[in-house]
């Protein structure tokens, strides 16, 4: 029966997640833009609430009950998202190998890697998907991986490969022939480059790098799953959330903006132009959200919703944009400045267009 | 969460769907053409199916009360069922949809703010009998949107109440006045200087002397359905006719006008399903048509791949289902007893601009066939366009949205 | 050098044109539009002010000075449509006929086909480019020319094709596997086969009608000129220019109604919402006019233009459907309803992106 | 009607495009980078040229003057031949461009509404010594757009003004006060409780004390651009150094408020051609990007069969085209004297969202590498968005606009 009430236990974690962007990542956020790091203390704080940890099975040294849901992890998504998305993509990179692991792995495979990642502090994900030309798209990728014997021999370049230089395994996603394959490449493998942190439009604080692949080799056991397209629809989903939290922190902050600055004897938020624009964007947004549940929710229910997947991801990629752009015009110059956090959401939303496979659920 | 329709859903929305393409399309194009005739037929047809199940056409049909049928659980959806059948009878034709012998937006008024008396004789025994309609005459010559500016005089003369003014844009006016034994529930004020407070709705049975449908308009769509300008002079009703109370109370209260301006809140979203069945119907068809040439709409393809007419059905496909999200959250909060007023103006406002951009977008990418009367797309591009318009415009609906978000009076943002 | 201003004689063209459109054509086309025909006193008075004539050089019998420059002929579209869009085209129907002859033919076919067109009242024209499938494109026409002998053979069928059933002649345009021809074909020609009269959203008054070329034989001579796709990228120069016109006439009248609307205390052009809808109007509808011009003058310079012309012809049809709707919108529920004209303009104005061949400049 | 470029504007084009590929072009990345640093070099190469050319880099370089060189018609192309010339020094760099030393909008306001022995002063030997800037200081903490609002103060004293006050949004104030022997125009009031009548502006020359720049902004885009806040504290100048009448007509003048604005008419077109220039660039890159991969843009083909990037090429191309063609006829109306007001604004409006969208979705379009700084499709998008901000936003042009049209005043629409 249509519903759109959270359950009990995704309003709890809706409000953890809330307090904790809004305490602690939102302060941090701009310093993090421009220092380009991630605040250690974040990442430690981070782990303690259990993201990660509360992803995995109790079955395999997690605390989580049962596989969690696309849903859950939308809405962990768009909160910490909310907060900022550099430091949200840092916080939840584990799961890129942890869902993997989980929803494709072997039983041997979930037992052996996913320790690793329930250590006692945080340690970083990384997954390998965009390739560095334009017309790149998810389904074309020409980085492959060939079967030789027992191995396979991973040849192509990646580039938006977060946390590629500071992760003990990267997740590079590879044509087969068959399909797209996911390999875990162990950190020093032989034929694995990793070259400068990229410099990029946004995502300041979050590291990162274009990778080679030359000739590396992998054992088959490397291979997580069969085709790994699923992830990566997965991965838009996440990423939808994403944008869905970042068009909602431009949105309350334009509103609290046009709330309080005068102009022409009222505050601008009582001029008709500067209302509508901000209900347009309540309604964008709030659209989009809608849209991209809808998406997760049938993920959730076993298929493959490469259509719904699509349709909110492309609505997704749009609305933030238009949105955040928005936020600033509602700035006007004062949003074209970095003391307000607004143009920093311009341009890390610029990049959900181009994102593919950084974040999971 | 829940995105999966209840059993109850599912057979409502396949009944409708039975009557859209048996009873309604077959007709569709007819009472477009033949404008300010009636479908006489159709009409007795839906009376009787309306006697087996009320709420398949009933606007607003019990919103917010428990249904009580069919479905285990016991939360109601009835307004989300009401928009889910009404999505369907206008995917079928909304001018037809909108000409049900019903008790209409009048109804729900009655409904929403009625005495138990009033809802005996009104609606007890409403679908008793021939065909009847009742409609809700707000709008004036002078005023749309701004309805505290009604001019329509109530006087009270010993137990009755004598009206006079003009009303127009009521629709199924006509017929409930004229073609059936029906009323109208007509905005008047007992006195212009105390602005809202004063304004009232009254019950105006057919029959009622002064009372003349004195134009029947026409329309670009929805043609089937009777729009109609209706005279009051010196209309005479029972003093009981009122709804709420006669006193002008300074506070907007349930029971005046903040009372039948919250039926909107079912209204509006049962609207936005509408014009959502009008734009789907627009959607499907030129899939078909598609389908039908071999061309498969590559959703996860690139830019650089993907040709324009792809990623126009994919935008319209998620503009679509968006306006549907939208409109079904607002009914779920109905369905839940909370306030929806915000949520409902944001169902209306994305829906009333997404199907009037998808039916005009499939016209043009039907070519020359879009254009042409043969295919039902020019009709359905007119069809939905209403639904940016009425029950609030859209830009009434962002106003409302704008109010609600920046927590501002009607006095801070006008 | 750069300039926007008109010369002295197409100034006065455009006085000439305003002048009529505004006494004559708008008063008749709400009745035009519902009765679905031209009135013959505007055909005649039309005639009378030499729209046609003035289009053909004196040598040919017209009283032009020397070819007609594209862009006074969009002026002259683009003022006639603000009148109504269906009547212009009635109107300025010989010229189908008329500028191919003019532009293409050989001096024979000047000589023995326009003096047709210079009669004491007016003859209409007819041209058949669209084709009656959905993804029809000028480019890409089925209906195909075949030379035999001293003769071509048409094959196939045409929709939209305006004053069929009335013009003494139809300009039909057709594959010739070298690209497009035009071919002069009488009315009753063997194999010409006129269908019923066409119901349309839009253009109620216009006559347009299918038509079915079966074997249909003419002589070598009635092919006007070589590649014929010149004219089809004129007329979308004059159909651009008629959709201004059409976007004008919806701005001009949503202008004046807000002036004069009552709502919450002042009138509705007062609300911000509804004035920045206006100027957005303008300025679509003024933009759209410049590129369009280009687009003209850059045909008069003698180029082929297809890509300023495509993007004029892009822009306008979906500039027009925008302005329109918005216009109908200014007026809410006045605007649905056919005592005004708006929805009249919303329903001409959706066959922009569909129309082809249908006028010229 | 004529679209061709006289071999004036040719020469003109290509003497700045040879500016912009040089001498912008291979320092513009540095300089985005290492905000708050200085290009010398730039900077005494471009005032050496300026020399040589001043319409090059003279924002509203002469508007309305007639230029009577090359060109053989008599008539002015001025302000045209300055907006095709910023274009392409913004296609250069946009932030550079706005650094380059020169007059600015103080330089502007002075040759507007100066007097000529302020001319003399202050503009007559400008391009003499070192590099110098000239800025304009409106906007303060408290206002944006509502510059009536100003609370600089300007006090006599014998026969200097006293100003207090603080500045904010200052381009290139900076380098005017602080980098050069240059001047701001600040605005005052002379009396809060007059309004526009009493706002003044004031020509304050690097070295006044009592100056002191607070702050130097950091920004978005344009960031080879300074943007000052300047703090005024007994700023003590000359009493002859005020611009227009020191008496307070309470009818807006040429002379006062409405002269200064009446500049605005000049600038915003000028703006608008800058932010083509950065549109243009984008464009421009993703084309040849393009064309490498062999991709070529097929104008004529149908929906069914173009691909959506080719769509989006299209779409761009017209939109930027139309952002020209707009921005030309409001300095096609200022050279031939004429007002041009409502052009101007729907230029500047027109190409402000144009470039703004043009560049966002360049950066779309090529994918990874857009969104990568190693490109500088990122950069420009950066940049171009301040077009839609600054010297007045989309909102009060559009304001502007709606004004004209409707032939209301500020009171009636605001």
């Amino acid at each position: 029966m249509i519903d759109f009430e959270l359950d009990e236990e995704q309003q709890l974690i809706v409000e953890t997640v809330n307090k904790f962007a809004a305490d602690q990542i939102r302060p941090a956020a701009r310093e993090a833009d421009e220092a380009a790091t991630v605040p250690q203390r974040l990442v430690d704080a981070a782990w303690e609430l259990g993201f990660i940890q509360g992803s995995i099975p109790e079955a395999y040294g997690g605390y989580g009950s049962g596989d969690p849901s696309a849903i859950t992890g939308a809405l962990v998504a768009e909160g910490l998202a909310e907060g900022d998305l550099a430091i949200a993509l840092h916080l939840l990179s584990p799961r890129l190998i942890v869902d993997a692991v989980l929803r494709m792995g072997s039983e041997e495979q979930k037992r052996q890697i996913l320790p690793a990642y329930l250590g006692d502090s945080f340690v970083p994900g990384s997954a390998a998907v965009v390739e560095p030309r334009m017309g790149f798209h998810f389904l074309s990728m020409k980085t492959t991986a060939r079967q030789e014997g027992s191995e396979y021999v991973l040849d192509g370049e990646k580039c938006m490969v977060l946390l590629a230089a500071e992760a003990p395994n990267i997740l590079v996603y590879a044509a087969t022939g068959d399909g797209i394959g996911a390999f875990l490449v162990p950190a020093g493998a032989a034929g694995l480059e990793i070259g400068e942190r990229e410099k990029s439009l946004g995502l300041h604080a979050l590291a990162t790098y274009g990778i080679k692949l030359s000739g590396c080799r992998v054992p088959a056991s490397a291979r997580i799953g069969g085709d790994a397209a699923v992830m990566l629809r997965r991965a838009r989903v996440a990423q939808s959330a994403m944008a869905v939290g970042v068009a909602k922190a431009s949105l309350d902050y334009a509103i609290v903006y046009a709330k309080d600055r005068d102009a022409f004897g009222v505050k601008i938020a009582q001029k008709q132009a500067i209302a509508f624009m901000l209900a347009d964007m309540a309604i964008e947004t709030e659209a989009a959200r809608l849209l991209n549940w809808e998406a997760a929710w049938s993920i959730d229910q076993g298929t493959e919703a490469s259509r719904e997947v699509a349709l909110a991801h492309r609505y997704c990629a749009d609305m933030v944009m238009k949105v955040t752009d928005n936020g600033l015009q509602v700035l006007g110059g004062h949003g074209f400045i970095r003391d307000h956090p607004v143009e920093q959401w311009v341009r890390n939303g610029r990049g959900f267009s181009v994102f593919e496979g950084m974040a999971s659920v | 969460m829940d995105f999966s329709l209840s059993n109850n859903a599912q057979n409502r929305i396949a009944m409708a769907r039975m009557l859209a393409e048996n009873m309604m399309r077959p007709i569709a194009r007819q009472f477009d053409e033949e404008e300010h005739t009636d479908p006489w037929d159709f009409f007795n047809m839906m009376w009787d199916a309306s006697k087996l199940n009320r709420e398949a056409t009933t606007l607003g049909g019990g919103g917010g009360k428990s249904s009580g049928d069919g479905d285990k659980k016991k939360r109601s959806e009835n307004t989300l069922l009401a928009c889910m059948q009404i999505e369907e009878l206008a995917w079928g034709d909304a001018g037809l949809y909108l000409s049900v012998p019903n008790p209409g937006l009048g109804g729900a008024a009655v409904q929403a703010v009625g005495t138990p008396e009033q809802k005996q004789r009104f609606l007890a025994n409403f679908y008793e009998g021939k065909p009847k309609w009742a409609a809700m005459a707000i709008t004036e010559p002078h005023f749309g949107s701004d309805s505290k500016q009604v001019a329509t005089t109530a006087v009270r003369d010993g137990d009755m109440w004598v009206l006079n003014g003009t009303k127009i844009f009521c629709t199924a006016g006509h017929r409930a006045l004229d073609k059936s034994d029906g009323f109208v529930v007509v905005w008047a004020t007992l006195d212009k200087t105390k602005g809202r407070a004063a304004i009232k709705s009254f019950i105006v049975p057919a029959g009622t002397p002064g009372v003349t449908v004195t134009k029947v308009e026409d329309k670009m769509g929805i043609r089937a359905s009777d729009t109609a300008m209706i005279t009051l002079e010196d209309a005479r009703i029972p003093a009981d006719n009122i709804l709420g109370t006669p006193e002008i109370i300074e506070k907007d209260s349930r029971a005046g006008f903040g009372g039948v301006m919250a039926t909107f809140d079912s209204t509006r979203p049962i609207v936005a399903a509408s014009g959502i069945g009008v734009a789907r119907a627009a959607l499907d068809l030129l899939r078909e048509c598609l389908t039908e040439q071999g061309i498969k709409i590559r959703y996860e393809a690139s830019p650089y791949e993907q040709t324009v007419l792809e990623r126009e059905v994919m935008n319209m496909e998620a503009q679509l289902q968006a306006a549907r999200l939208l409109t079904w959250k607002a009914c779920n909060m109905m369905d839940r007893g909370q306030r929806n007023s915000k949520e409902a103006s944001m169902a209306k406002a994305n829906a009333g601009l997404s199907v009037t951009r998808i039916t005009q977008k499939c016209v043009e990418l039907a070519g020359p066939l879009g254009y042409s009367r043969k295919m039902m797309l020019e009709k359905w591009m007119r069809d939905a366009k209403i639904t940016d318009i009425y029950e609030g415009t859209q830009q009434i609906n962002q106003l409302i949205v704008a109010r609600s978000i920046l927590g501002y009076s009607s006095a801070e943002l006008n």
